[in-house]
This record gives C-alpha cells, structure tokens and sequence, in this order.
C-alpha cells in the first residue's frame, strides 16, 4: 500500500489479533503548552466507555516549556497503578524523542510529530508519522491556539486508530469546558479532522483497540486533594488557612471552588466557613490552631518544607491540647527536593512533629475515595481526641485523577468531642478545670471564647500547667500530665481507622503498605499468587498501629513493609511496637520519584524470597 | 465597693498577682488595661487575650483571669489572634507582645496583621531588649545603645510605629509607661476601634536596659516625651451633642460611633494622614524627640472580617446541622467528578 | 545552755561524731535576690578545700521574686549527682519554708531567718534560726544592698558551723569579683561578722563538718556552655550566628566574652571569628549555613523551640552537603515547656531533623570536658563529612557549675575536609564536580566562594542535582544521590566518639546512658554492686551508634536504655539498629525536670530485676 | 569577539538557558544584569549570587554560570548571603528575590538585612504573584486584584520601595523590566554601593498577571512609569573632571569614589533625604504613579562589616594556625575556670 510505505512503516503488519483494553500509553510533551487539556480528554473519553483508565502526570518543576510526560494506562483488568512498560508512544517534543523511542516496548507502537527530523534506529516497533503541523494549518484555529491545537491532532489520530468513541470524546470536552460550545466545537473539529486524515492514511489494522466495557461502571474520577477538601467540607470545615505549595494548593483551591456551592448560607447568603491564605506555614498553622482553640473545626495543608515549619506550632497544639488537622501532600525531599514528583518520605518528620515527647497520630488514606472519608474522620478525631491529627498522602493522588468509587455521605453525625458551654457549666456538680481528667480516659473538657460564663475562662500556654491551668513547674504535676498526654495518644491506636486485611490461601508471607501504592500492591499481589507464591496484604490506614498489625505479623513467616522513601520510616515506626517481632519485619523501599509499579514489587519480592 | 454600669468592680478585672519586676513598665500596662476596660465597662467575657513569649507577653497572665487568653509561641501572636477572632467577631482581641517578639522574630506576622486589619488591640510594650532571656539587644534599640555582656548595637533600630504607618495599620499610636494617663486613654481608643490598633509602648526594662541615657528607660522618656493632645471620648448616645470647643485639634468618629475629642498639647495635629504622620516621626527621630498620643487612625478602613463574607453569628456556636451539607449535594458532586 | 534554750533548740544534741564531707545543703531563697553569689561562693571555697563538690540551681522561668532553689552536695567520694536527700536546708523564703522544712532529712539540720514567724512541726531535726536582718542591720552596708547582702550572712553562719576556712571562702570572693578590692572586703566582713555571731550563739557541736583533702585536685569547675564555646573556638570556629534562649543563650555569650582574649590576631588587632545575634532562629541556622557554605566552620547553638524552627534549613545542609555545627542545650518540652528546667527530649527531633529522608549525627558530650572535647571534634567532623553535627547536652550540663577535669588541647591539627583551591584544581588530573564521588567514600570535593579559577563556581540548591551540580529530576541521578548521602551516614558511624564502657566483675545486665546523667548512673553502679547487682555501663557518646554498642547488648542478658524523657526516645533509636536484641533493651526514663538521682537509678533497677 | 576591559566577552557573563517562560519579566532582569557586569568590568569570580524559592529566585541560574550561587530556601535569602559574604568581604553578593520571597514569607529576613546594611544588592523581581505555585495573590498584588482561581485581593498591598525606606536601608530603588535601560543603570549603581541596596523591580508575570489593568503589567508599567532621572557613571579615575552640567539634579559619590550622575527627567529629585523619599511615595502611591529611579540612597551608613571588627583577608583563606588559639592560652583558661 503505497500510502503505508510513504509513511515509512518500518514493520511487518503484524497479524496477531488486536490487544483490547490493556495497553499503556505515554505522551512526551511540554508544559504549558495546552498538552494537559488533551490528555484529560483522552482519558475522560476512555473511562466513559467504561474502561478502567488511570493517567499519571510526570512534569517539571517550572510553568512552561520544558519536558513532561503523561502516561495512561488502559486495564480491562482494572490495575490502574503505572505500567513499567508502554505499548504506545506519542513522541511531541523533539528533545525527548530519543528517550521516548527507547521507552517503548517490543511491537510498540511509535506516533510522532512529522516535523521532528530524527532517525528511528528501532525496527521492533511500528512508527507512525503524524502531520502535525499540516493538520494545524488545515483547521484555520486562530493563530495563538496553534501550539494547543496541536495537542489535539494526537487525540483524534490516537482516538481513530484506537477505536474510542465519538461521543465519550465529546463527553469528555463538554465536561472540560463546562458546556461552552464554541470551545467544544472548535475541538471536536480538530480531532475529527485529525481522525479523518488518520483513518484515510493509516490503512493497516492498529495492534491496540479499546472497547466499551462496564468494569468502570459506578466509579468516578477524581484527585486526593478535591477528595480532602470536600470530605474536609462535609466534615463540617469551619476554618482554613494555607500557604501556597506544590503539590498541596489544590487541597485549599478546591475548598475556595466548592465554598459558594456548598456552604453558602441559604438564609443569609453568607459563608459558613472562613479560608485565609496566609504569609507562610509559620502563620498559617498559627491560625488554624487559634482558630480550633477557639471552638472552630480547623485544617491547612501542605507539604514537606511548609510542614518542617510547623513544627514548633504542632509541639504546642500537642501540649495545649487543640484539636488541629493538618494535611500533608507529599513529595519528594530531603529539602525542596523534587517538588512534582512524588514520595512517603515526611512519616517520621510527621509523627514526631514538635520538641520534645511530641507524637502525633496520622491518617494514611489508601484510595481518593478515602481521602473524602478521612477528610470529615480525621476532624471528627482531632476534636474528639483535642490534639492534632495528620493527613498523609502524596502527590501522585493528591494531583492525579485516580478512579474511585463515589464520595460516602458520612455515616455517623459530627462529633465536637467533649465542649462546654454556659448552661453544661451550670449544670455541672463538680469543678471543672481544663486539663483535669474527669472521666478517665485521658481527654479533659474545654471550653471556647465567647462563653460568657464567668467561670468558662482559662489561660492557655505552652509552659508546664496544672490540671486548672494554671502556670505550674512542679516536678509531678509535670510528669503526670504528661502521662495523661499519653493515654491520650494510647487511646488514639484504638480509634484511627484500622487497616485494610486481603488474604489469599495459602499465604505464608505479608506486604504491609499504605497510601498511593497500593493499586501497584494489589497487582502485584496477583501476580505473585500466580507464580505460586501467595502473599497477604495489610493496608496500614493510619498510626499509631493497633493490635490487627501485631497480629497479622505474628502470623507470617515474614512481612515485606513496602513504602517509598529511602530510608525504610514507617518499618522503623512499627518495629518499635513488637520488639519482638522486629526480625520478620523487612523494608523494601522505592525512592526515585515515580510511582510504585507492581512489577518492582513482584521481583523485589521474588528476590528476597530467593534468598 | 464601686461598681462600672454593668456592675463589675475594678477586682473584675483583675488577674494572676504579677511576677514582673517590680518597677518593670509591662506592670503599668497592666493597671491601665485593667482601669481602661473597667471604664468602658467591657465585660471580662467579651474579651480574648493573646501574647507570644517575653516578659512582655506574659502581661495577659495578669489582667482579667475571667477573659480566655493564650500564650503562644515567640513571635507569633498574630497568626493565633486571626484565627481565633473568626470564631466568634463580637469578641474583642487584646493581644501584648513585645519588642523582640515583634520587631525580631515576629516581623513577618506584625506587618501582615496590619494589611489584613483585623480588628485587635496589639500593644508592643518596647523596652529595647530582651528581658526574659536576661537583656540581649533588641531590635529597637537605638544605634550605638551599650549593654552589660553585649557591647554596643551598631545597627538601624527598627521603630514600631514606623513600621505601623507604612504596614497600613488602620490605627498607629504610642506611649510611655511612665504616663499612666495617657496610655488608659489610648488603650480605651484602641478598644472602640475596629481595625488593627497599633500601640508601641515604652515600657522600661527596670532590669536589664534603664540607665538614663539608654532610650527605653524611664529617665529617657520623661525628659524626651512629647505628647501630641489630650484624648477624651463621648460614647455614641451622646456624640450629637459635642459641640467643638477651643484647644481642640480634632474630633474622630469611630465605627461604632463614639468620638474621640483631641486636645492641642504638643502640636496642633491631625492623625487622619498618613503623610503628615510619617513627617511627624521623622522630624521626632532626628530631634530624638519621643512623640506620644494617637498618630494616625482611619476608621473607615476595611477589616478581615468585613472582607471574608461571613455571617455575624458566633461560627463557633454553629449548630452541627449548618456544618454539613446535604446528602444531595453530594450527589451533584459525585456526578460531576470526572 | 541559755543562748541555746533561747534559741529554741527541739532536739537533743547528737553525741554521735559528726558527718564530714559528706551530705547535701538546700537553700530556699527567691531569684534575683543575689543568692547566686552567695551559693558559688560557698560550692568555689568547698571546691577550693579540695572537695568534690557540685551545685544545682532549680530556678523558675522568670527574672525575679519566685522561688528558687540551690542545691549543693559535698561528697568525699566524688559522687556528684544530685542526691534525693538533704541534711542541711537554709530557709530565706517564707513562702516554701514549710515546704523546704519537709525535704530536711530526718536528723537534719535547719537554718532559717528569724524573722520568717512560721511554726516548725518536725522535732527530728536541729533548728537554727538566723538573726538575718540583725546582722544585716549592724553590717551598715549601703541601703540598695541589704537584700542582697542578707544571702552572706547565711554564707557566714554555713562557713562557721560547717568549718569552711576563711581564705577560701577569700578565694572564692577574689574571684567573682575579679580583684576587685572594695566588694571583697564587703563581703568578707559580713561574712565574718555572721560567723562570729554563729560562733558565740551556737555553741553545740554541729553535725556536718567539711575539712580539707586533696579529692578536687588536678579539676576545675566550669559549665558546659563556656566548655562548648571554648571547644569550639580552640576548634577554629570562624562564624557563629544565634538567637537568644533559655538555657542556650550561655553558649554564644561565653564566644562574646572570650573572643578578644582568645582570638584578636597580634598583627592586625582584628578578631578571627564572626558573632551575629541574630532575628530568630530561621536567620541564626541560615547564616550558619552561608558562611559553612563558603567556608568559614561555623556553629549556632539553640534550645528546642528554636531546633524546631530549624527543621527545613537543617534539611538542606544535609542535603546540599554544607557543614555546620548545632548545639542544642535541651530543656524540659514538648512545646515551651519548661525552659528552666532539663530533659533529654529532643534526640527523636535532632536526629531525624528535616523533611524527606533527613538523618543526622549527634555528639553527646558526658562531661564539661567533654563538651569542650566535642566543641572542636564537631567542626572538624561536620567538615570531614560535609554535613550538619548536632551536639546535644542539657540545663544541667549547660548551665550549671561542674567540677570537671581540666580542658586537654586538641591533640590532633585541625581538619578542614576535602576543600579544592585555585592551585588544587590547576593540578586536578580528572573533571572535578560538586557532588562526585571520586574516592568512593561518599564524600565529594567541595570549592568555596572567593575562589579565583574559573572553573571553581557551581550553583548550589535544595533541589534534585547531578554530580556536576547541575539541576535534574532525573530518577536515578536522585535515587544514586540519597543513596551516596546514606553512604556518608555509615561512615559516621566509625568516625563520631567511640561510647565508654565501665565493666565489673560478673556482671550479667548492663545500662546504656549518656550525657549530664552520667555521674548518677556511675554513683548507682556502686551501689548496685554493694547491693550484689554488678552491672556493665555503656556511656554512648554520639549516634549513629557502632558495632561496640550491639555487642555490648548481644552479651548481657539484659540493657536498661536510661534517659531523662517520656518515650525513651534513644531506646528506640538504637533498638532499630539491632532488631534481633530489640527484646534485651528495656527503657527507663525519668521526666521531671529534675536532674536524674543515683537512688532512682538504683531503686528502679532493683525493682525490674525482681520482677 | 568584542571584550570589556578584563578581556572578558559578554559570553563569560552567561548563564544556563532559561527555562522562566517566554516574556517574563525576570528574563529582562537576567539579561540586564550579564549587561551591568560585563560593562563594569567585574570578574564573575568575584560575585556571589543568592536566591530564595520561586520562578523569581531562579533567575540567578541564567546569568554568570562563573559566579558561585546558592538557590536557598523560600524567603530565607538574606540569612544565606549574611553568613556567606562574611566568608570573604572583597565579594560582590547578588540576591534575587520575589515579592511572595520577599514580602509574604521573607518579612523578616528582609526588614533585618537592610537594618544590618548587609552590602549586598537585593532584588526584588515584583510581579505581585506566586508564579511557581500557579498564580495566587502576593502581599504586594493591589488591592481589588482579580486572579483566575483567586477572587479578589482586599488585603492593603506592601510596598517593597517604602518598607524599605522606613526599614533604613541605604539604597533604595525602583525599576520595570519594560524599561531595561534604567534596569541595567540601576544594576550598575547598586553594584558599586556598599551596603544594602534594594532594587523593587515591577517584573510581570506573562502567565498569571499581566492583564492591562494589573499593576504589575507590562501595559500598566508602560503607562504609568514615571523615570525620576536618567543615571550615569563616573569611575573613580575620572571623578576629578566632572562639571555640573545643566539639567544634573545630583552627583552622589560613592564608597570607592564612583559619581552617580543623575539627569534630570520628571522631578527635580534629589535622593539623599529620606523624608523627601517618603512625601514621593506618598504622593505616588496616592496618583497612582510608578516612581522608578533612585529613590534614596546614603553612601556613609555604616555596614555590617565595618560594625565587626574583623580583618580585611578572607576568613575562608585562613590558615589553620591562626584558626586555633595556642596551647598556652588554653592553661591560662584552665586557670581561670572555677
Ligand atoms: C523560638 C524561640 N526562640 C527564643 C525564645 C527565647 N525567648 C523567650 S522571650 C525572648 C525575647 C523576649 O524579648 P521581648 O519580646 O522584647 O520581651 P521582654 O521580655 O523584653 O518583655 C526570647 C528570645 C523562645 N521562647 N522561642
Ligand atoms: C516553605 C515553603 N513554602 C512554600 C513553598 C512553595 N513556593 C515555591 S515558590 C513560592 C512563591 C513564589 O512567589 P514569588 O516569590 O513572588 O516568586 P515568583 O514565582 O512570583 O517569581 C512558593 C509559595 C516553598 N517552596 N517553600
Ligand atoms: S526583666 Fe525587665 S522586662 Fe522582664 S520583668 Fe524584669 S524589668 Fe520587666
Ligand atoms: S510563571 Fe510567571 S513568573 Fe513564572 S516564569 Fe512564567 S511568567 Fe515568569
Ligand atoms: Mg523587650
Ligand atoms: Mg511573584
């Protein structure tokens, strides 16, 4: 076919039959050129042919102009976590085309930009020529929308080629520009008169198709931190300050989207809750602590450099006993790091926030769905508890769109912990004083400003108080509160949100791991089994741990504690609660800034079990 | 035992006995605070009291126990003031610092509380050293200032009102500890301003910085003062009747109504320019003359409060239901999260 | 006897010989009274007398008129602890006499101002009130100094009764007052004039005798923050920047006090080294890390709030490899806490200082000499390693007057790390690069600002480089590089302080301590080998530990980790170094605020090795 | 290839290729800065380059790849140039820093490097944005601003020029990146100035706030840019020779004897009078006028370094001998320690 040799195909046409809705794709680009629009498009497209789609961002830490890839893969099978292979490659930016070339698998499939002169030293694979350039200048888009437009040619030319519906495209548009025709228009043009071109001079069968299936059936997409936010909002948020920082922001942005929609007061028309950026962390923790002293439900977020500098504010939350979250989306450090890529690496900073016997509990929300339902619980508890919760997760699902089953309308009713105001204070027959353990368990009753009760009052401070709060250095009653502090964090192991048990017959190992790796966990855990080597997998939601973590390791021969930083935190952090069984317990780490995969797992595993 | 209108006897408003110095000028700070709001008769219980660490800071322990306070961390008393103050905006915030958990560690926070004008009393009680750590230099200590195991300070002082006027401080003022009078009637001002009421207090440190010659210590400010006016106020309900008498320089009507009546002193000035406010200090600095009374307020200036689109009921006595939205709405959010 | 009668004497007088050299004294008094001059007087002429003696000052945290207590222990054996009894207490205070009347030992004696009219429920002591403001009154001393001068007049009455000889207490008093003829004799007349008095009004035998040995030969007495100054200026420091704390703010201020003594060049008549008080402590550590950047050794010291605002630039050192030095002086925390008071409850904090995978080496100096020892072994090791050291003591060790032995010269010249010059790199026969591992030590060369080659410069960030100090986010360039950094970790592990062991005879348990507790802890090993439990004593000197310390635990049957916090925080550090002896290791910790007692170190041991 | 005096082609100025996006007014910032340095004949290896965090603090990577820099962290700069430049006194410090660096988490590092009169020129690349964070609002964004994704800004503004006139610094100066010839004369006088010099440069940010009616737009800049005077140089050599030309508003002598020679263009300003400096801004600020030129400067104030006693050879070069005190010394101390 003449057509195809002008095309320089470099292949046999392979006559195996298509590979339906399981391949991964990467998309080579640069920022700031529109290419993100494209991507969202693709992958809104693919999910509403109820595909099971995931797309990963990999971007550079500046605005505009430099190297970024998306990777998207397709999963019949629903296995969502990054692929180490990729089948499809569409290379846009000359820079990075040798490396993408090399990226893609054997039989791969290469598209790129025709304009790109550079040789193809590969004949394992299949190239597609795409006329970029030409296409553009066919759709007579207004001049400054060229170099986004060139985006959407590799949607049409891939949505052909692939299969993907004309409807799910325009879904995904109609949804992108929030129902703006001429927009929608001027794109469903671009990829139809991409497609055209594509379908009249790629003659040959393309080895990937997709098509339309229900395993998305009754998820929606959506990232970590939209998730926090709202589930933050439907926790009853009533205050939050932040300070800008990548990959955090997008929690605070989204409670600034949703505020008018959700908490707008019908009958006054006024907020129901308060967001101040602040001039820094140092600021911002301190206005979120003033504001959960002061009887509102508080949040910020951040991530690594902002949470260093809460430190000393989180030591006096701690010890002043107010009720605080804090989320930290992280990414990797040490220092300003890599701040797009993404890393577990802040638990034992997070865990030991503060100078001094300071220890925190964490929420580890393993999915975006959780991360809604970790949003309201994790307040629920700081009041509860009046100490400072912490969210971790990071920034692959803080900022990617991850599939997830829909947000849960809380199941149990606000919890405000144990408040008093004017008339409880009346009504009480013993003397109430803020730090004084009336019931035991170690949480005392506080009171707010704007209690008018002329008793209701108590000066708050970090140095050594009494149980009336009052200044005190006194050697026990020091020691004793501190103790009280304590239980307080003992009773915490029994009240975060306890781990997530899979088990499979036979299984005389475990994987212990939390947070964004475990799609990557749980396909690896499939494979594992198939090679004969069945695995049980403790998801860790929150620390401290509780008995079900002890238990399950006594249970195994050996457990693999899989987390990605270098230095092995949260196998440190839960070796100390059984001392004696610290041996069982072996770290594996992943520290390089990209996504956990599931086949690492699977040969590390094998590896270590080799051994 | 004399009771104020609502009732409140001056032991009200009292707090914890001091452990200050004694002579220390915070304990005039003090007194005043507690005479300023028994005056205006303020219940104890409208009050919020706010501090960092210091000597200085430690002032709230002692004034008006029946007000909640918080002592919180060195340099960040504002950050904890915004948040809290949101909680219920009837509240009235007090919050004392001093000079180096203002001008040093907490420059960031002073200025920024300015530009947000929330509405708070922030005394800066000045002393140009640090007391409670045992009299290093400050900040505002003035160039060439000597201290015992310290040596000279070679450095430009930071002066606080300075920083207020160009901070857009909505209310910038300064006293003396060593004029009680003037300080109650620039504290009581700031209490029926609503905005940021900056008040740099000279407030010697007895201790560590008051020999005669050290610009912080009593001796210094009594021969250097320079008072603009006189301050008296006439509550709302009365205001109409004020006709202008002679040897007033000006008549301010706050937010709520009540008017401050200035007296000529000093100057015959206007604190309602933030230009001629700025002249003012500079002349003062090189005549190293030490200027007090109100120097700027502008009681229109917009606050936090005005600017987050809240609503006037306390959001810490929001019922749980208001809390959270409807299980429908989340339907629709469901429903668009693609 | 009348004047004895008269003196309402409420015990007969002992007729058992008296106690010499070895008991404890308590004096009640008020801060900022002068007292502190009177209790150095009395510790320097004991010290003087030639025996070991130690002082503790418990004071509030303010500036003047709370209660203050001064404790000091006489002990013919050199046990210089803290002891948990006291069997003289001087009673200046009205407001704690009764407290400080119910501390005296039983048989104990106890001197009190006559004109504090409080009634003395205790008939198992000897009570001798002092004419205080009598005496005072006949000293016709000027007015403003009465108060102070009362704090003498208990000196005078102690020197007689106890036999304190008169040139040392002259000694004692030419040395505060520097020569300073006028004071001296001040002084020294009303302490004759009250031990005058005391010689005629008290004519029984006292119980408590001191006489003259030879035991505090060859020892000087000094605090460990002019140790930590001095150590660091013999160590070459350059550049110190720091923030006013409690109790840090000794460190810095002993650098002011020595610096034109010990460092003004001869030829020029300029000082060698930098001192810059700093805003706060975020500018104290930025400074500090500028000027080790450039390369000037450079020190900050600080106490946990300003460690905490440390946290994100203690993370770039350690990451953009720069060598500083922190000297943390811990204070009781979390939070404000109790900041004169003293704890060991920031190791979790130092450690693990900053976001990401952030780990650094601590120095724990045991002794004065030590913190003088370890101010210059700090330097030379932070620039060795390229990294931040953080040397850790507390309030006691800080602030208090230690009989130590006397500061030893360095004995090795000082060692400035792998710095390239001009001449250095003219001669390089390989391309040079910030962050390359020549050596295969893990430790890279490094250029200094001011350096006149030209291919010298290099951009220093917090963010992802290669080896050439170039930007990259490249995955494997980060992970090779954290790994490198790890590298440098271990080693530190074979170039800190070696820890000490003190072996005895048939001991199957053993302590692991460190730090201001040490003199307790050796004090308990006496008594627990009196009482039949011999047991081994490891003193750790620094983290990460080494090889001695596994093996030390591998052969006793079981290790007490004893440490001044609530978590045991150096328990769990170390017990992740060795997982198979994690089970050996039992934490003990004391919490108070109060210096550690060999009587708490024995009790607690004897009681756990009954269970 | 054309050389300056040195021998060096603007090539040796260089730095790595920005990757700022195209348009941003911090590339003006880079390019002017290669030009200054190279027209001044300074060797790259006598400059030291200092940074915080943002796309402002990238900046120093495009220019002089031959100077040593350090990208420190976010509003942190000046405590990194205080520590380094004290390693050797005869450098050159270059700090770039944002508004958001600067203004927002930077107060405090900033208000006491300018009182300290660190020498160091300090730029403020002013774009009234957080760009690397994707465009929210910064403490300098005018009030009412309006950010995609942000709402309106109704905090009051800080204004870099006038925090640092009242915060002492000795050089005070404001520039546009639309207006590279006056950026690059401004570079040059703050070069040759010993101490603090502070150059606020409105610097717009193409991507996130640079519509027509933003204050720190190219088309606001262009608009409203009133140039106070057009700068020359005179190099000590020449000074002698120098007349009063008509239309000179003033010659400044500098530290190392450089003129500065300031022709007259919208003011007759002369910018060695601080008070002046104040009424100017004022008065802009209120016409909404942006000022640029040398707003202040004082070439006698004392710096940091001269407050420290310290040699003139680099502490960084010093020899291991004198870095340690002798043996006898310490005996003398052992003596004294009781
Ligand atoms: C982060 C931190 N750094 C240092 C300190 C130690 N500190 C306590 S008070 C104080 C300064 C107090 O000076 P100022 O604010 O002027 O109050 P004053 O005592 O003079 O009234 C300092 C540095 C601290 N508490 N926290
Ligand atoms: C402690 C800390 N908090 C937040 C951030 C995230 N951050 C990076 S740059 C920046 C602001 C940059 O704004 P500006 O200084 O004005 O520079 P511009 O990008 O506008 O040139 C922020 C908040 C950070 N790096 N460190
Ligand atoms: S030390 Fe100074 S500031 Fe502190 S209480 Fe005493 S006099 Fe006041
Ligand atoms: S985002 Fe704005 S500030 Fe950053 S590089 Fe682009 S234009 Fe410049
Ligand atoms: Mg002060
Ligand atoms: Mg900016």
């Amino acid at each position: 076919m003449p057509t195809v040799q002008s095309l320089t195909q470099t292949k046999e046409i392979p006559t195996a039959k298509p590979i339906i809705n399981d391949f991964s794709i990467t998309v080579g680009t640069v920022n700031g050129s529109g290419s993100q629009t494209a991507n969202m498009t693709l992958i809104r497209a693919l999910f509403k042919m109820g595909i099971p789609v995931s797309g990963k961002n990999v971007f550079p830490s500046n605005i505009q102009g430099l190297p970024t890839w998306y990777t998207i893969r397709v999963s019949k099978d629903g296995y969502l976590a990054r692929s180490e292979t990729t089948e499809i490659v569409i290379a846009m930016n000359p820079e990075t085309f040798a490396k993408d070339l090399n990226a893609l698998a054997p039989d791969g499939v290469f598209l790129y930009a025709d304009d790109i002169k550079q040789d193809i030293p590969r004949d394992d694979i299949i190239t597609y020529p795409m006329p970029v350039k030409k296409l553009v200048s066919e759709s007579n888009a207004p001049r400054k929308l060229r170099n986004y437009i060139a985006n959407m040619i590799y949607v049409g030319i891939l949505a052909q080629m692939l299969g993907i519906e004309t409807n799910a495209l325009h879904q995904a548009l109609d949804f992108h520009f929030k129902g703006k025709q001429k927009p929608i228009d001027l794109n469903m043009n671009i990829i139809r008169h991409a497609a055209n071109w594509a379908s009249k001079n790629y003659t040959q069968e393309f080895p990937y198709r997709v098509e339309p299936i229900d395993a998305a059936e009754g998820y929606i997409m959506a990232n970590g931190n939209t998730a926090g936010a709202l589930g933050s909002i439907y926790g009853g948020l009533q205050f939050a300050a932040w300070y800008p920082i990548t990959p955090a922001s997008g929690l605070p942005e989204a409670l600034i989207k949703y505020r008018p929609k959700l908490q707008t007061d019908p009958e006054t028309g006024k907020y129901n809750f308060v967001i101040v950026q602040a001039e820094d962390e140092l600021a911002a923790i301190g206005m979120v602590i003033g504001a959960g002293w002061a009887g509102c439900r508080a949040v910020t977020a951040t991530s690594g450099p902002g949470l260093s500098l809460m430190t000393e504010y989180a030591g006096l939350a701690y010890f002043a006993e107010i009720p605080i979250v804090i989320w930290d989306v992280q990414r990797m450090g040490p220092s300003t790091g890599l701040p797009t890529r993404t890393s577990q690496g802040d638990i034992n900073l997070a865990h030991y926030l503060g100078q001094g016997d300071t220890k925190h509990a964490l929420f580890l929300p393993g999915s975006v769905n959780e991360c809604f339902e970790f949003g309201w619980k994790s307040i629920d508890l700081a009041e509860q508890l009046q100490t400072p919760i912490l969210v971790l997760i990071d920034l692959d699902m803080g900022m990617n769109q991850w599939m997830t089953k829909p947000f849960e309308y809380p199941d149990t009713p606000i919890k405000r912990g144990k408040i008093l105001w004017e008339e409880d204070l009346d009504n009480l027959d013993w003397e109430w004083g803020r730090y004084l353990d009336k019931d035991g368990d170690g949480i005392p009753y506080r009171t707010v400003p704007g209690n008018q009760h002329p008793k209701s009052a108590y000066f708050t401070r970090g140095t050594g108080h009494d149980e009336y709060a009052k200044y005190s250095e006194d050697p026990e009653t020091w020691e004793a509160n501190l103790e009280r502090l304590n239980q307080k964090f003992e009773l915490a192991r029994t009240m975060v949100p306890k781990p997530e048990i899979i088990t499979r017959e036979g299984a005389e190992i475990g994987i212990i791991a939390f947070g964004s790796t475990d799609p990557a966990i749980r396909e690896a855990c499939d494979y594992l089994d198939a090679t004969g080597v069945p695995v049980d997998y403790l998801r860790l939601r929150a620390l401290p741990i509780n008995t079900d973590v002890i238990d399950f390791t006594h249970d195994h021969r050996r457990v693999y504690v899989i987390e990605m930083n270098r230095d092995g935190q949260l196998h440190q952090i839960i070796s100390l609660d059984m001392p004696d069984q610290a041996t069982k317990l072996t770290s594996l780490t992943y520290n390089n800034g990209l996504q956990l995969t599931a086949d690492w797992v699977k040969n590390t595993i094998m590896v270590e079990e080799m051994k | 035992m004399k009771l104020n209108e609502i009732g409140l006897s001056k032991k009200d408003y009292g707090g914890a006995p001091s452990t200050l110095c004694r002579g220390c000028g915070h304990n005039a700070i003090v007194s005043q605070m507690i005479a300023a709001c028994y005056e205006e008769n303020i219940p104890p219980e409208k009050v919020v009291k706010f501090s960092g660490i210091g000597c200085s800071s430690k002032a709230p322990t002692y004034f008006m126990e029946r007000s909640f306070g918080f002592n919180g961390l060195h340099g960040r008393m504002p950050s904890l003031a915004t948040g809290a103050l949101f909680a219920d905006m009837s509240l009235i915030g007090i919050g004392v610092s001093g000079d180096g958990d203002t001008a040093s560690i907490g420059m960031g926070q002073f200025k920024h509380v300015m530009r947000r004008n929330l509405p708070l009393v922030y005394i800066v009680a000045n002393n140009g050293v640090y007391g409670l750590t045992k009299g290093q230099m400050s900040a505002t200590a003035e160039e060439g200032l000597t201290l015992k195991r310290q040596g000279q300070n070679l450095y430009m002082p930071i002066d606080i009102v300075w920083e207020a006027l160009v901070g857009r401080a909505s209310f910038v003022a300064r006293s003396f500890s060593g004029d009680p009078k003037q300080l109650k009637a620039l504290f009581k001002a700031a209490l029926n301003h609503h905005g940021t009421a900056v008040i740099d207090v000279i407030s010697p440190c007895v201790t560590f910085n008051n020999s005669d010659d050290s610009h912080h210590s009593y001796a210094w400010g009594k021969s250097h003062e320079v008072a603009l006016h006189e301050l008296s106020f006439v509550p709302p309900a009365k205001s109409i009747e004020v006709k202008y008498k002679k040897g007033e320089t000006a008549k301010i009507t706050l937010h709520d109504g009540t008017q401050i009546i200035l007296n000529k002193l000093a100057h015959d000035y206007k604190p309602t320019d933030r230009a001629a406010a700025l002249q003012l200090l500079e002349k003062a600095n090189r005549k190293q003359e030490l200027v007090t009374g109100l120097i700027y307020i502008n009681p229109e200036q917009k606050t936090i409060f005005d600017i987050d689109f809240l609503p006037k009921s306390p959001l810490n006595r929001m019922p749980v239901e208001k809390l959270r939205p409807s299980p429908e709405s989340l339907d629709e959010i469901n429903a668009t999260m693609f």
